[in-house]
């Protein structure tokens, strides 16, 4: 069986300036993936590099057996990959309803099914986009790109900003998702013990490089191995 | 040394361009017609754009005189374009031929002006006399908001009402107003015997067709006015809506002599068939008064003995006979009155009567 | 009275028919396309040639006008416009200019500077008095023809999907693109129907505010104001800011002739002054 | 810690004097502007048309490059100042530069009123209701003939010789030199303008108004400040058009000149002050000479030349030399960071 | 103690909706007070109306014992209220040492000076680069802030805030999108103000929120649920079912 996701080499930034130097990892159909590393490793980079509106300067992406790597964004959409931004960019014009409606593909998510995992957006479904608060739109946009139905989500830091009642219900939701339907998902998260246990494998970024690539459980079950690739003490020694 | 250099300034691009191009293609006209060789001088025509903006004509007329070495300018499209140069054709001692702007004062504001066109007075005052005569009682003066729509407002007003007509209404239209429905409706309010109209050569057209669908003509409202709204360029294309209009001009491109059948002939030749106007025509008798002043000097490019030379000068155009006021520098003509008519296919003003030898009633006056 | 009303009215509904193109480019795709009366122009010379020189039917000539400018919009938005979405404003506004100018200097080239003419059908000419109402036919023919537009448009607009793409396409084209919106395929069929309606317009607008090589600009001002006082947010707003500007202008014209030059310009400004964001723009909206 | 500290503020001092030091093309320009006087007789004229367009367009660039506001109607105070120096010279002091002085109070004052009405709104909202008043403007001028002389222009206007010494000459030359000067003191005071505190706030509040609001900078005031300042800049550049042609017609207050300066602006480049001044070289220059070659066409050529500076992109066309052999490119990036003070040798 | 921030009966709809119903509430100076909420609740919209982002429908805001509702932002800002936006809002082709400066120039009442060169202002300039520097944002203090990862850039919004040295400093989650080991550094920074600043923070990282605040009110749909000190709120039972849920700390 081949791999859903395969990053080869990826190198990728803005116009001219290089992000990621060189990024390989894959993802099995049905897995899931946390992507950690601190402020500007390039984790957004290459979520987006993925979704295909950064700058691609050699590499290859190739999702479900097909090479993506050249193919415009909406194909790539089209192919099925739904996607969380960083900073959510829900469309402020349209409504609540509208941007679910205006993006969305046939399959098992519906406006309804959104609905009832965040009732909250049903409340504020005729509000414009530019006139939901943080958490809302964060939930949309969430909302937004399960109407893609997708195979496979790219989750920004989708927890942020969201109450943690929300928080834990929308863990428990994705891991439904993932677990129930076969959805697979890359999320990015600042937190790492929050999302750890929902994902099967794990890629640290540092400055556009892969650090670890491996299972999650470690992770979580050794502070050590934590510790050397995810905590304080690596962040002291960069800065200084 | 053997060169005369002419610099011919002109709006060709703007919204007066046609101007410009009538006026461009009457000078060369006349040049193709007569040589280019005068008392043994070449003469060469230097044509520049001023895009119909003041500061412009200045500037290129300064450049003219300065570098080009210009012997004498012409051209002006408009009024302030003319005005604008007046300093510098006083200061530089060139003479300046205005072929087109209209306005009366112009002659008074250089000694170096002279013109060959017309002034708005000299053929509003006709239209004024032509409605008396013809039993027009009441009349709706109907102009465009600039300068020389007032002026032609002001001068048929004060013949009129010194025939004893009476003008009920004064309307005014903004220089740039795309709908005449207001207007027209106050003209058909008003109930005139007929309307006196001005308003610059391409908007007439767009008038006269609102004029006839409004239902003025039914309504026994007679229109009258000066030839611009009747501007042969574009007259063909008017249609039906046109017939009838009757309006004074010194120049038509119908009109029946020798030397203008020649001109019009040679013009359409040479211009893709269009149809000669009155700028045309002052474009053309500029250059001829810039020939026969050049002549009597015996070539002396001097400008103080070429603007002698050209003060009295009498010729016939293919317009009638013209000349040049010794006093005011500016024309003394014929103007006709003109009715549009089908003539062989195409609508042409065709001139039933004259006023012979109008000098600028304005100058007249003082 | 009622003449000057339905004067105003049918005034009004000619800007507006020339605007509409404009609010659909500029208001919804937030394009500065300042070229809108160059395609406004090329519906009006094909509607002239068409008719004088081959003589093909005025009715023919309005679907034809229409879509043939549609067609050439499509063209240039494929070659030219397409690279501008993500400029500055001013890089639009300069690039339209441009544009205005070509047209322009073109126009004299193949057609000369001269005003151009259309004889309307006998049926389309001329008014009739209903109870001492003056009812100009063309005018009335305007009118019915641009209701009918404004509530296609808004249809097409408001209820369809296509109509929240191309909004979430001019919101935020990367994330519209990532999020699986064909961003260049909206964006091309909406400029095209833009221009399409652009050359609509100058096919209808012809007969009563002629054609010149400077029609791009003379009458830019006009487009500008009837798509601003409306705001940019529908084609309703645009629609009764027209009504709204073609009564005031008229009625200030026949009224107070003595300002009527003013009258369009200030209630431009008052309007604006008052809702800097357009008459009937929803609060917030761009 | 405090030899990192010092480093910091090394630096940030050194980031900050980037910022405004003389820069080597701005030399350049104006000691070019300078030799022209010797070496381009024949282009006096055109040449001072070029720094009033110059200076038109550095008064826009004030308020557009700087505090975002857009404007088609800047020639309502570049025709204000016109026609107060025309009115000026006629009826009061024919000594032009106090007729500066009377036109830049006149379209001050005017800017300062107008400024009121384009505090709210986008941008379209802003360039048609510029676009308004200046129109309504233009309309006044037409119809109030008795001061204005109508459609016909404001003639008979006499402008004396500079501060009694200096008369206007045929040859444009004392009217050049005199533009000149007039567009080089204010640029140097705008430059000051705009590197300033001041400027600062200005660029603050056309990035983020809601941020800028809430590190205290008071936006209506700066607007209000420096929409005055640029009316009254617009205001020096129309008189100057007065007086170097005696003459005023309605058309200093028409919309092609407000479209005209913003293409020029545009042209050159938005929010470094050179940006009207480069414009307005490349703009009249190629006007000219293309109206002179082509008096019917030139449009077209002009048209085809903006798009191409579009398509093309204004950044590229500025990167000219990177097109260029490695060693040309090093020499030039040597001079161009130039600055006095340093040898060229050790600036890297 | 005294009060330094206080609202009277304050409501804001939008349309039909109405976002904060009826809020008074009053924050001690020198207190480090939490707002916590669910999404939606209003907290941010309360912001709005303390710094004037928004205008009240009704009610009153009072500082210092001072009624500031009719006063516009930057008025404010002079009277010492500080804030920081949940969504970025910042100048994207400054550099952030031109950011912090302009703020750190206007607080000092050089905003109007329009002749000296910016480099000149040797003070501010340093006050910008010890600011900088605790950040941790020396390092791309000349970058163009658009282009700083967007971790830095969060940093930067707070160190805006500071640098108009206000006396009542509104966070609307100035940890989001921050790393996880900064967070707490931030939160130390925000702790070392002066005693005398009041700092209102909202955040949905309980962690942070405990470890910080000593008071903490709840809004839920607009309104003021309860209020009380850090064990209060972490065990009442409402504020369990309605925002913390089941396995809160
Ligand atoms: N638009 C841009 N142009 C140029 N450089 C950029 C741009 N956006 C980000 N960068 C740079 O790319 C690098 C990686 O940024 P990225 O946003 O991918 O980091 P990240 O890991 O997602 O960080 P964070 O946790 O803060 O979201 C940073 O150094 C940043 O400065
Ligand atoms: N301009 C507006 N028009 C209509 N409703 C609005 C507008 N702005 C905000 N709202 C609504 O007001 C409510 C309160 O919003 P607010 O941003 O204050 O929430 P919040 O408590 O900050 O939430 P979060 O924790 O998600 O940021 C939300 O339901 C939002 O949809
Ligand atoms: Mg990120
Ligand atoms: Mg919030």
């Amino acid at each position: 069986m081949t791999a859903l996701l395969r990053i080869d080499r990826l190198v990728s930034g803005y116009g001219e300036a290089r992000v990621l130097g060189g990024v390989s990892f894959e993802l099995d159909e049905g897995r899931s993936l946390s992507l950690l590393g601190r402020n500007g490793a390039g984790k957004t980079t290459l979520v987006d590099t993925i979704v295909g509106v950064t700058t691609h300067h050699s590499g290859t992406i190739s999702f479900a057996g097909v090479d993506l790597t050249r193919t415009r964004p909406e194909r790539r959409a089209a192919a099925g990959i739904g996607w969380v931004p960083q900073e959510r960019n829900i469309f402020r014009s349209l409504t609540v309803e509208e941007n679910l409606t205006a993006i969305a593909r046939p399959g098992p998510w519906s406006v309804e099914r959104v609905y009832s995992m965040f009732p909250r957006l049903k409340e504020r479904r005729f509000n414009r986009g530019n006139q939901l608060s943080g958490g809302e739109q964060q939930m949309l946009a969430l909302g937004r790109a399960l109407m893609l139905n997708p195979r496979l989500l790219l989750l920004d830091e989708p927890l942020e900003g969201l109450a943690p009642i929300i928080v834990d219900e929308l863990l428990a939701a994705l891991r439904k998702i993932i677990d129930g339907e076969g959805m697979s998902a890359i999320i990015i998260e600042q937190k790492a013990r929050k999302i750890l246990p929902l994902t099967d494998r794990t890629v640290v970024l540092e400055r556009g490089l892969v650090s670890y690539a491996g299972e999650s459980a470690p992770l979580l079950a050794d502070s050590e191995i934590f510790d050397r690739y995810l905590a304080l003490g690596d962040h002291k020694a960069a800065t200084a | 040394e053997d060169t005369f250099k002419v610099g011919l300034i002109l709006p060709m691009t703007g919204p007066f361009a046609s101007t410009g191009r009538q006026v461009e293609a009457g000078a060369k006209a006349y040049i193709a017609a007569h040589g280019d060789t005068v008392a043994g001088k070449k003469i060469e025509l230097v044509v520049r754009d001023d895009a119909g903006t003041a500061d412009q004509t200045r500037r290129i007329a300064q450049e003219l005189i300065v570098n080009d070495k210009v012997n004498t300018l012409a051209g002006f499209g408009l009024t302030p374009l003319a005005l604008s140069v007046a300093p510098v054709i006083t200061q530089a001692k060139v003479p300046a031929v205005v072929m087109a702007a209209a306005t009366s004062s112009i002659t008074q504001a250089s000694e170096y002006f002279i013109r060959t066109s017309g002034t708005l007075p000299q053929y509003s005052v006709p239209v004024a006399r032509w409605a008396h005569e013809n039993n027009i009682k009441k009349v709706v003066t109907l102009v465009t908001d600039y300068g020389p729509g007032i002026d032609a407002e002001t001068w048929f007003t004060k013949e009129f009402k010194a025939k004893g007509g009476e003008v009920v209404e004064a309307v005014r239209i903004p220089l740039q107003n795309p709908d005449f429905a207001p207007f027209l409706q106050r003209v058909r309010d008003a109930k005139p015997d007929a309307v006196f109209v001005f308003l610059p050569s391409g908007v007439g057209s767009l008038f006269m067709k609102q004029f006839v669908d409004r239902g003025l003509a039914e309504a026994g409202i007679k229109l009258i006015g000066t030839g611009d709204i009747t501007d042969d360029d574009i007259l063909n294309g008017m249609g039906k809506p046109a017939l009838g209009t009757i309006t004074a001009h010194f120049y038509a491109a119908a009109h029946d002599s020798p030397e203008n059948a020649e001109f019009v002939k040679a013009f359409k030749a040479a211009n893709n068939n269009m149809r000669p106007n009155f700028m045309a025509m002052g474009g053309y008798d500029g250059m001829h008064a810039i020939y026969a002043a050049l002549e009597a000097t015996k070539g002396d490019a001097d400008g103080a003995a070429l603007i002698k030379a050209m003060k009295g000068l009498a010729w016939t155009s293919p317009r009638g006979p013209i000349s040049i006021d010794p006093q005011t520098r500016d024309i003394i003509q014929n103007i006709y009155m003109r009715e549009v008519k089908d003539v062989n296919g195409e609508l042409q003003n065709v001139e039933f009567a004259t006023y012979k030898d109008v000098k600028d009633p304005v100058k007249a006056g003082q | 009275m009622l003449t000057i009303l339905f004067d105003g009215i049918a005034y009004g509904m000619l800007l507006f028919i020339l605007a509409c193109g404009l609010t659909i480019t500029l208001g919804l795709m937030n394009f500065i396309n300042l070229a809108h009366g160059a395609f406004a122009m090329a519906g009006g010379y094909i509607t002239v040639v068409l008719m004088n020189s081959y003589g093909v039917s005025f009715y023919w000539c309005l679907p034809i006008a229409f879509l043939a400018v549609a067609l050439a919009g499509l063209v240039l938005e494929r070659l030219l416009y397409r690279h501008l979405y993500s400029k500055p404003h001013l890089d639009q506004v300069l690039f339209s200019v441009g544009l205005v100018f070509m047209s322009i200097a073109g126009a004299y080239y193949f057609m000369g500077g001269q005003q151009q003419m259309i004889q309307l059908p006998q049926e389309l000419s001329g008014r009739w008095d209903f109870y001492g109402v003056g009812i100009g036919r063309y005018r009335l023919f305007i009118i019915v023809v641009c209701i009918l537009l404004t509530i296609t448009l808004q249809f097409l607009l408001t209820k369809t999907r296509f109509g929240s793409q191309l909004r979430a396409a001019v919101d935020d084209g990367r994330v519209a693109r990532g999020l699986g919106i064909n961003v260049s395929a909206v964006f091309a069929l909406t400029f095209a129907v833009g221009s399409g309606l652009a050359g609509l317009g100058g096919a209808m607008g012809t007969e009563i505010l002629g054609l010149d090589p400077n029609f791009p600009l003379k009458f830019m001002i006009y487009f500008l104001i009837v798509v601003t006082v409306g705001g940019t947010s529908s084609i309703t707003g645009p629609f009764l800011a027209a009504l709204l500007l073609g009564v005031a202008d008229v009625a200030g014209k026949y009224y107070v002739p003595q300002i009527g030059a003013f009258v369009i310009y200030g209630v431009m400004v008052a309007v604006l002054l008052l809702r800097p964001h357009g008459l009937f723009s929803r609060e917030g909206g761009r | 810690m405090s030899d990192a500290r010092n480093e910091a503020r090394k630096r940030a001092i050194e980031q900050l004097r980037r910022g405004n030091a003389w820069r080597l093309y701005e030399i350049v320009l104006w000691i070019a502007a300078v030799v022209a006087i010797f070496v381009l007789p024949s282009k006096m004229l055109l040449l001072t048309e070029i720094a009033i367009t110059a200076l038109f367009a550095l008064s826009l660039d004030l308020v557009l490059g700087y505090a975002g506001i857009v404007s088609l109607g800047h020639a309502a105070f570049f025709g204000l100042g016109a026609y107060a120096a025309g009115l000026f010279a006629k009826y009061a002091i024919a000594e032009p530069v106090t007729g500066l002085f009377a036109a830049a109070a006149v379209s001050g004052l005017a800017g300062f009123g107008a400024s009121f009405l384009v505090l709210r709104g986008s941008d379209l909202t802003r360039l048609m209701t510029t676009l308004g008043i200046a129109l309504m403007l233009a309309e006044l001028a037409n119809q109030m003939a008795w001061v204005t002389g109508g459609a016909d222009g404001l003639s008979g206007v006499t402008i004396g010789p500079i501060l009694g010494l200096f008369e206007f000459d045929l040859w444009g030359r004392t009217g050049y030199v005199y533009s000149l000067a007039a567009l080089f003191v204010l640029t140097f005071v705008a430059r000051h303008l705009v590197n300033s505190s001041f400027g600062l706030s200005l660029r603050a509040i056309k990035a983020n108004p809601m941020r800028a609001a809430m590190v205290a900078i008071p936006a209506r005031n700066r607007i209000i400040v420096i929409y005055t300042i640029a009316a009254a800049y617009a205001g020096i550049a129309g008189a100057l058009l007065t007086h170097t042609t005696s003459f005023v017609s309605p058309d200093v207050l028409a919309f092609h000149r407000s479209a005209d300066v913003l293409l020029v602006l545009v042209i050159g480049g938005v929010g470094y002050l050179y940006g009207g001044i480069i414009g307005a070289v490349i703009f009249t220059v190629l006007r000219d000479w293309l109206s002179v070659s082509t008096p019917q066409y030139w449009m077209f050529w002009i048209g085809l030349i903006l798009i191409a500076i579009v398509l093309v992109g204004r950044e590229r066309i500025a990167r000219w030399h990177t097109f260029l052999p490695a060693s040309l490119q090093a020499g030039i990036k040597r001079l161009a960071t130039w600055r006095p003070g340093v040898k060229l040798k050790e600036s890297r | 103690m005294t009060v330094a921030l206080e609202t009277r009966n304050l409501v804001k709809r939008f349309g039909g909706f109405t976002a904060t119903n009826d809020v008074s509430l009053t924050v001690e100076s020198g207190a480090r007070h939490a707002l916590i909420g669910p999404n939606g609740a209003g907290k941010t919209t309360l912001i709005n109306l303390l710094t004037g982002v928004l205008k009240p429908t009704s009610g009153q805001v009072i500082v210092d014992g001072e009624d500031i509702t009719s006063l516009s932002s930057h008025r404010r800002v002079r009277r010492g209220i500080a804030r920081t936006f949940q969504i970025n809002q910042l100048f994207s082709g400054f550099t952030p040492l031109e950011s912090v400066l302009l703020a750190i120039n206007e607080r000092d009442g050089f905003g109007r000076s329009a002749w000296r060169p910016l480099a000149a202002h040797l003070d501010a300039t340093d006050e910008a680069v010890d600011l900088l520097e605790r950040f941790g944002l020396s390092g791309v203090m000349g970058e163009k802030t658009g282009r700083i990862a967007y971790g830095k850039q969060r940093l930067l919004e707070i160190a805006l805030a500071f640098a108009s040295r206000p006396r009542v400093l509104l966070l609307d989650e100035p940890a989001a999108g921050v790393a996880e080991e900064e967070r707490s550094e931030v939160l130390a920074i925000v702790r070392s103000l002066p005693a005398e600043v009041t700092v209102v923070l909202i955040e949905h990282d309980m962690d942070l929120v405990f470890s910080f605040a000593d008071r903490i009110s709840v809004l839920v749909a607009g309104v003021v649920m309860v209020e009380g000190t850090v064990g209060e709120i972490a065990a009442d039972p409402r504020v369990k079912a309605v925002y913390l849920g089941e396995d809160a700390t």
